[in-house]
């Protein structure tokens, strides 16, 4: 079986399939040896009864350097020893992992406080845009309040 | 060519079309009449980014695409 | 191949051997479907060098219920709708799982500050005690300011 | 049988020993008096907690151990 080799100190991907969580938690784990300390985070689509699908789209040009930007500024903010940041686009069904960050550095809160920053961050502030579909119609999802706050919190 | 002028997001569906094209050169005047009232808007008002040549542009009004150029309407983001 | 089964909605376990990182946290996600956010922790013996073992021990009869304790509080407190907490004791090398700890959620920050709760609590209010071997001398690691200040945030 | 006296974490170090056995009864009193100076200082400063039948005391003084019970003398902890 092809193992899953990762990008060191940062692993960055814009993916049009599904991703295995495990696999990934694994390899990043395997790959950052020398932190102490490792924080994931996994974002899927809820099971909501309502919502049968969901939608990312992106642009393109803008995506992955961005995600490569915000990589490298968490790093450096947190002094992290390494970072993963893969984000699906496309359609999802409920279930399935849209985003998946995760962080390793010497102590605990910088792991912590790197992967709140990145999902903060990829939430609100990179170039993806999410629509959901209810019965037969499709609903742009509007960025929430809470996901600006959120965001301020870093500045 | 002209300039390709791409609406992402929620902004197809204000438009009315994924992408249009126009006349060179472009610039911030330019796409204002380009698009429908709607987008211009919401351009004005400051909740849509403009990309040109890769970039997001600090100052909208810097605009200045040539031919085979690509400009991209943003607007706000709701990712993870 | 066994499959790892958890225990839902709280998994928490003591153990005597190493910890699959990877297997654990692909079977919580998968036990966990309905959560739309899922972070996780694991804290490991950091190669430092000089640090050539760790030493956990533990009080039996209080640890797994005091975990037990820890993780229902931690359930109430965010909303979780599930959680990990898993805690070496024996003897480690370096890059050898010391804790996992893992929370599902509907929404991200009650599942980052869920897995941020139980990890203070373990490192400062649960029953282990940790001493490291340095050259061919074995010392007792005191708990540290930062834990004690990082635990008085939740009161 | 008596009472099993433990000493966790590093008060095994302090008390030069796992673990010993005294008479039963066992009270607060008796326990200062059961285990070597520096252990019962630190017991006195409230630096270490006791657990007397599986359970944490919140007041130390309330110990009253009996034939066959386990009294763990539990220093401060660093886990994780």
């Amino acid at each position: 079986m092809a193992r899953l080799v990762l990008q060191t100190p940062l692993d960055v991907r814009v993916l049009e399939k599904g991703l295995s969580v495990g696999e990934a938690l694994a390899a990043f784990n395997a790959a950052q040896g020398a932190a102490g300390a490792v924080v994931s985070f996994c974002g899927k689509v809820r099971p909501d009864g309502e919502v049968k699908a969901l939608e990312l789209t992106h642009y393109e040009p803008l995506t992955l350097s961005g995600m490569l930007d915000l990589a490298q500024a968490a790093k450096v903010r947190f002094g992290l020893e390494g970072a993963l940041a893969w984000h699906r686009v496309g359609v999802m069904t409920p279930g399935e992992a849209i985003v998946l960050v995760a962080t390793a550095a010497r102590h605990r809160r910088d792991a912590f406080a790197g992967a709140d920053y990145l999902m903060d961050h990829l939430k609100s502030a990179a170039w993806f845009w999410k629509r959901e579909k209810r019965g037969d119609a499709w609903h742009w999802i509007e960025p929430r309040k809470q996901d600006h706050a959120d965001l301020e919190r870093w500045k | 060519m002209g300039v390709r002028i791409l609406f992402l997001g929620p902004l197809r569906d204000l438009a009315g079309q994924d992408e249009c094209e126009v006349a060179a050169p472009l610039g911030w005047d330019g796409l204002l009449a380009a698009v429908n009232p709607a987008v211009a808007e919401q351009l004005r008002e400051g909740r849509v980014n403009l990309a040109w040549a890769g970039k997001v542009l600090a100052d909208k009004t810097q605009l200045s695409a040539r031919d085979g150029d690509e400009v991209a309407l943003l607007p706000p983001v709701s990712g993870g």
